[in-house]
């Protein structure tokens, strides 16, 4: 088996589905005969045909609605957003269609929205968000965020066949950057779980997405330094592991969250709350957190790279919390 | 008793039915109101007296396996598609045997199972691309179904219907959207929406047809939606329905409606659906006293029975607040195949991924011609060049999916 | 004076400015004849005329996209959502037209949004909600939840005089239920400024909106069991007055944050973030919340009493708090 | 030289202005492409190539109190309004220098103050009613103008496309949108987007004009757009422009625009509209080889110094980032009046909040009468009982609000 990318891992994810599962139908912009702004649909056309892998008009609450209609009959269409800036365009659906249906009348929506995020390519203010915190908000959706192509593939297979919505975030600084050789076999990852990338003893760093990454080359410094960070990749934002994070924090005392989303409101406070109320007395620091500027996305290099969290910024406020 | 010439012929049966449900759903109508006044309705009450003709003369047109998404004066619909008058009453009670167990009221429910009714939202034009949906998961697994929703003069104005028509004309979807132009939108009337005398051209804007009836004469409703369900079951698109109707009363029982000036209630008044219908029923001799006054009667049985039914059922336990989020393992989420798999599975689905674009978009004016206002109408012509989502290879027979040559789709040479 | 209610109060903001600044105009749904579906427009139109009262058609995209047009002409239009929730409909001008506007390119939109948002009059799903997060977690817009008349008034003041877009919550419970006698004279309530309801030294309970009323009515029962509940009233959700939380954190040493939106990403997370960052040595205890559940909001009287945080909830979170 | 007749003259000068900004528009975007081979572009990088006349033809009816918010092909219309090419590279180029100094890049930005040019957002369909708010603000300012906005094929799809446009229609806003047909969305062709020959009936949607022009011959261009524009500013409502056109290359740098058959490059590039116009400048003898050097050196010039000039603009400095996401006190914010205060205010401003509804909203057909297949065309008929925002009372004189009877306006008497 040759290593794939994530985006390699992502097309493997529907190819494996549709051919599994005829009710696997894919619909959005441009993903039929180009495959994809990122081709990440590439080649499944001209498999699949025209009946599903649906190019679409310039209409993402149009997707977003026919996918509730379509699942509405038992199918589990996969919509792409271009990038997942524009999910804002079908805010509506998402949170009141889709979110809402299940728990008001009994209506499952067996669908899966995914998309690109992130930043950290030059993409600008309509190209880098992440909107997870939106859809984290919303009960009813469900919503992962991978860092590793494995994870990409099989959380996606996972998202496929779960009964709910589920919002997929694919960061797209990571697409063609992390490559790994994936099983022959089918495999899934589950929705809700975190995975310890990295064990330690002196502080646990959560984080998720492209700040994995990161993450796990500020412990590599911080380890050079006698720190032992513990770095956990939440993987699934909504439902979040809340125990896989207690149970960290419960061995390691302090607690570094990171990630790329801006600063207020990100996904830190929801963790703070929560260790707050289920670990106070483990803790042997406050609960510190490394983010994104509370600004939009700026577009020229030395202000987004001022924009997004470094390894530097990771190191520096682990440091300061193991010292404490 | 011979019965006036239709082109969708109505028996004598079916012509007392449709008198049935438009008559159960003004009776039901004023048994709500009468209800709300004892404070037993939870939240608003909305009220479709005036547009009878509309929700039951359009939804009768359909078949069972056919699907429905009612808005909120489409109490008529779901009657037709098998709902039952305790249904609406539970829903409006908050109790906890309504459909929706009290999680949500009015007419936000549905059954994906057996009755093909699809809950509304309340955000307006939510559901048509929903619809749109559902027409072309129904035409991929080959049940050769229609779908039909219903909307505002008010609700044409959002984004998503555009959007859902939109897609729906791209896809040829086997979708009727039924616009109820009832003169209002709440406290705003139709020419403050948009500057149009039908609001049936809004169809102009998707290349697909447009109709406009009487909305408050039944027979012609189901006419027009009965043609616009044909065309669109044999794969010609979707139709749009304009139905020309009133609103008559307030936007729900808060609004005593005082922006609508008193002359235009008293002009429709004069054409109560009901009591043109009844009038109709009585001059062609389709009815007589009796057979008025059985309907009636069963009507008020039922009415009876109904509430009853609903006044018993206790209000729902606080602790289903908590349920119910997330579907786990409560429903087996299964497609309803009416058509071979293998042919939605490669090597029998696999086309050569290349759009075709014959006339290359080019403008057919002399250069530098002056500019022709407004230009050709969406003909037949503008129709036969419509794209179609299946290839001539992938289509299922008669799944529903035109025939017709499509202007970008797969060319037979490969390319790229 | 005679007292007036919240709706009044709004009703008199907006006539005042309309009659102070000609540069402020009014759009929405139903807004003019009628006089918007909670009258808080009512008798503008007979006063100010079609071109600065004006009713549109049922497009909240256009409503917001229309207000930034006119905003960029140096008006300063005040949008009206008829329901809160309808603001997903146009979430996308929201979050990357109006919020993203100065910051990329100096194009300044001194508009407000206003509506009626919450639950507690059975609204159901679509008529009850509390946005707030989805906007605090937007870089670029000013998110204000009054409490009172007066505070309605005031920062309504504020917000059409702020040169950024604001969001103003209002509380359809409270529309009709808060009465109080507002100044004759001219008044402004500043933005991103809490108020203390009542002070207290054994903790701090932080809210804001109805739970206002509810926190003080648990902090009266709480003081008859000898605990004194300090209760703050945000008022302004963003820019949050981190400070005045930090300043009474340091007081009282416990924390409660009290809110009606639904718990997961809710504003508790970031205020306990907040607090860990800047308090946490003088936290005598865990931040602990009281929230709605995290699911949609339920129709049915006793549905939605049980989604909705309860005075007991309060006093029993406060109590063991007190204890801890 | 005598210059062909046209409705709306253009001078020598003119004329030769129209070939300036198209060729600088053409010239640029190759620097454009020479400088991201370089690796000096941040980003993608999107032509306008094959649509220079479209762009400029449009922009250039404007006059300079009027506004424009381009899309990321009307670098065109961004010169005409007085930007110049150094501002174009630098956002590009993500420089200091940039009019968003780096913060946002393309044609991502504007001037409110001088030029009368929003900036974009990269969501397809949002322009449409932020510009038609523009103009219902100018108009109440009593400013007279015209605004005017690009929108691709794909973009018409857009939800935000139709509130827009009704908005616009519903209020008589002066707004003219410029469809430009370029037969693609990204890999989409035009005929999957929706089934018409014509997007210009998207207007019949909304009761408005919709005209079809030739976008690749640049005097076309600005015939058709003239009228619309003056239409527009005699308060007779909004316009929709379809200028019919080809994207010559893909989406961005990085397509190669497989999808695209060959053949309809050959088609196209054949009617290339600045060879198109040259020629027409030769054959009309507006021109002759030393103008056209003249023009060509202007050009030439003007890039190297631009280039140079951004070239040498540093990136930004990283604090940058952390600023201005709230206007603290760097804006002076102030309403341009052109007519007077009182005007707007109580009790010039007051008046009686009535509806009224000529017709009652009634239909003219007969009782059960067969459906008509689609409603009547949006004619002058439609368009004089269109509803209009500004009562004759508060109507400011001459402020481009119409003057015809409003179907649904102020009563002269007092209701409710
Ligand atoms: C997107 C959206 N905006 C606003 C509302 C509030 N609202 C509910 S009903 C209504 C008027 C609807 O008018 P119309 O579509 O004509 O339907 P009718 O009530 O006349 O049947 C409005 C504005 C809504 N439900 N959805
Ligand atoms: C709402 C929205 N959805 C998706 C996109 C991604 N996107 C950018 S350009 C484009 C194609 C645009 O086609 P068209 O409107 O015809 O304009 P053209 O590029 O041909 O000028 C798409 C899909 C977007 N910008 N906005
Ligand atoms: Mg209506
Ligand atoms: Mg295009």
């Amino acid at each position: 088996m040759a290593p794939v990318t994530m985006v390699e891992a992502i097309r493997e994810a529907l190819d494996e589905e549709m051919q599994r599962d005829p009710s696997v139908v894919l619909i959005g912009e441009d993903i039929g005969v180009y495959g994809g702004a990122f081709k990440a649909t590439e080649g499944l056309l001209a498999k699949y045909g025209w009946e599903r892998v649906i190019d679409t008009p310039i209409s993402e609450t149009a997707i977003i609605g026919a996918a509730v209609g379509m699942s509405y009959q038992g199918l589990r269409p996969v919509a792409e957003m271009q990038f997942i800036d524009f999910i804002a365009c079908c805010f509506n659906q998402m949170v009141n269609f889709v979110a809402k249906s299940h728990y008001r009348w009994g209506g499952p929506v067996p669908m899966v929205v995914r998309g690109p995020c992130g930043g950290g390519v030059h993409g600008g203010p309509f190209h880098s968000q992440n909107p997870e915190m939106w859809f984290v908000h919303t009960p009813g959706l469900k919503v992962v965020y991978p860092s590793t192509a494995y994870d990409a593939k099989g959380l996606l297979k996972s998202a496929i066949r779960d009964n709910n919505p589920v919002l997929c975030l694919e960061h797209k600084f990571l697409y063609r950057r992390v490559k790994e050789e994936l099983p022959a076999e089918d495999y899934t990852v589950p929705i809700g779980k975190l995975a310890v990338r990295r064990p330690g003893r002196d502080l646990t760093i959560a984080t998720y997405g492209a700040m994995t990454l990161h993450s796990l080359d500020a412990a590599e410094e911080l380890a050079k330094e006698g720190i032992e960070a513990e770095v956990l990749d939440l993987r699934t934002l909504m439902p979040l592991d809340r125990q896989g994070i207690i149970d960290s924090v419960r061995k390691t005392n302090k607690l570094l969250v990171v990630h790329e989303d801006v600063r207020s409101g990100g996904i830190a406070g929801e963790i703070a709350a929560t260790v707050n109320e289920q670990a106070f007395e483990d803790l042997d620091g406050p609960i510190l957190r490394v983010t994104s500027l509370d600004t939009p996305v700026p577009f020229s290099p030395p202000l987004e790279e001022r924009f997004l969290p470094q390894v530097a910024d990771i190191t520096r406020a682990a440091r300061e919390l193991a010292r404490y | 008793m011979t019965l006036p010439e239709m082109k969708y012929p109505l028996s004598r049966d079916q012509l007392l039915d449709l008198y049935y449900f438009m008559k159960l759903t003004r009776e039901l109508d004023e048994q709500l109101v009468r209800l709300f006044r004892q404070n037993k309705v939870v939240g608003g009450l909305y009220s479709s007296i005036g547009q009878e003709a509309s929700a039951v003369g359009t939804a009768y047109t359909l078949e069972k396996r056919d699907w429905i998404a009612p808005m909120i004066r489409n109490v008529g619909g779901l009657l037709v598609k098998g709902f039952r008058p305790r249904d609406i009453l539970m829903q409006y009670m908050a109790r906890s045997g309504a459909p929706t167990g009290g999680k949500d009221g009015t007419s936000h429910f549905g059954d994906l199972q057996d009755r093909h009714v699809v809950s509304p939202i309340s955000m307006l034009g939510d559901l048509i691309p929903v619809m749109t949906g559902v027409a072309m998961g129904g035409r991929y697994l080959g049940q050769k179904i229609v779908t039909m929703t219903w909307i505002g003069d008010g609700g044409t104005s959002t984004g998503a219907f555009h959007e859902g028509m939109n897609l729906a004309a791209a896809q040829h979807a086997p979708f009727v959207c039924v616009v109820e132009n009832n003169q209002w939108a709440y406290s705003t009337p139709v020419a403050r929406q948009v500057p149009l005398k039908n609001l049936a051209d809004r169809a102009r804007a998707y290349g697909i047809p447009g109709y406009v009836v009487d909305g408050n004469d039944v027979i012609a409703v189901y006419q027009a939606t009965k043609e616009a369900v044909e065309l669109a079951r044999r794969g010609e698109g979707p139709v749009l329905v304009e139905s020309k109707t009133m609103r008559m009363k307030g936007h729900a029982q808060h609004d005593p409606a005082g922006y609508v000036p008193p002359e235009m209630f008293e002009y429709w008044k004069a054409r109560d659906p009901l009591a043109l219908y009844e009038k109709w029923l009585t001059e062609n001799k389709v009815w007589d006293k009796k057979a008025k006054d059985e309907i009636e009667a069963r009507i008020e049985r039922e009415l009876k029975e109904d509430i009853e039914i609903a006044e018993a059922s206790p209000l729902p336990n606080a602790e289903e607040a908590e349920r119910g989020v997330y579907c786990e393992g409560c429903h087996t989420i299964e497609a309803h195949w009416e058509r071979p798999i293998a042919e939605v599975q490669p090597p029998k689905a696999s086309v050569q991924p290349v759009w075709t674009v014959p006339d290359f978009g080019a403008l057919n004016n002399a250069r530098g011609s002056a500019p022709a206002a407004a230009a050709s109408a969406p003909d037949d012509g503008a129709r036969a060049e419509a794209h179609s989502n299946s290839s001539a290879k992938s289509a299922p027979a008669g799944s529903g999916a035109p025939k017709r040559p499509a202007r970008a789709e797969a060319r037979p040479k490969g390319r790229r």
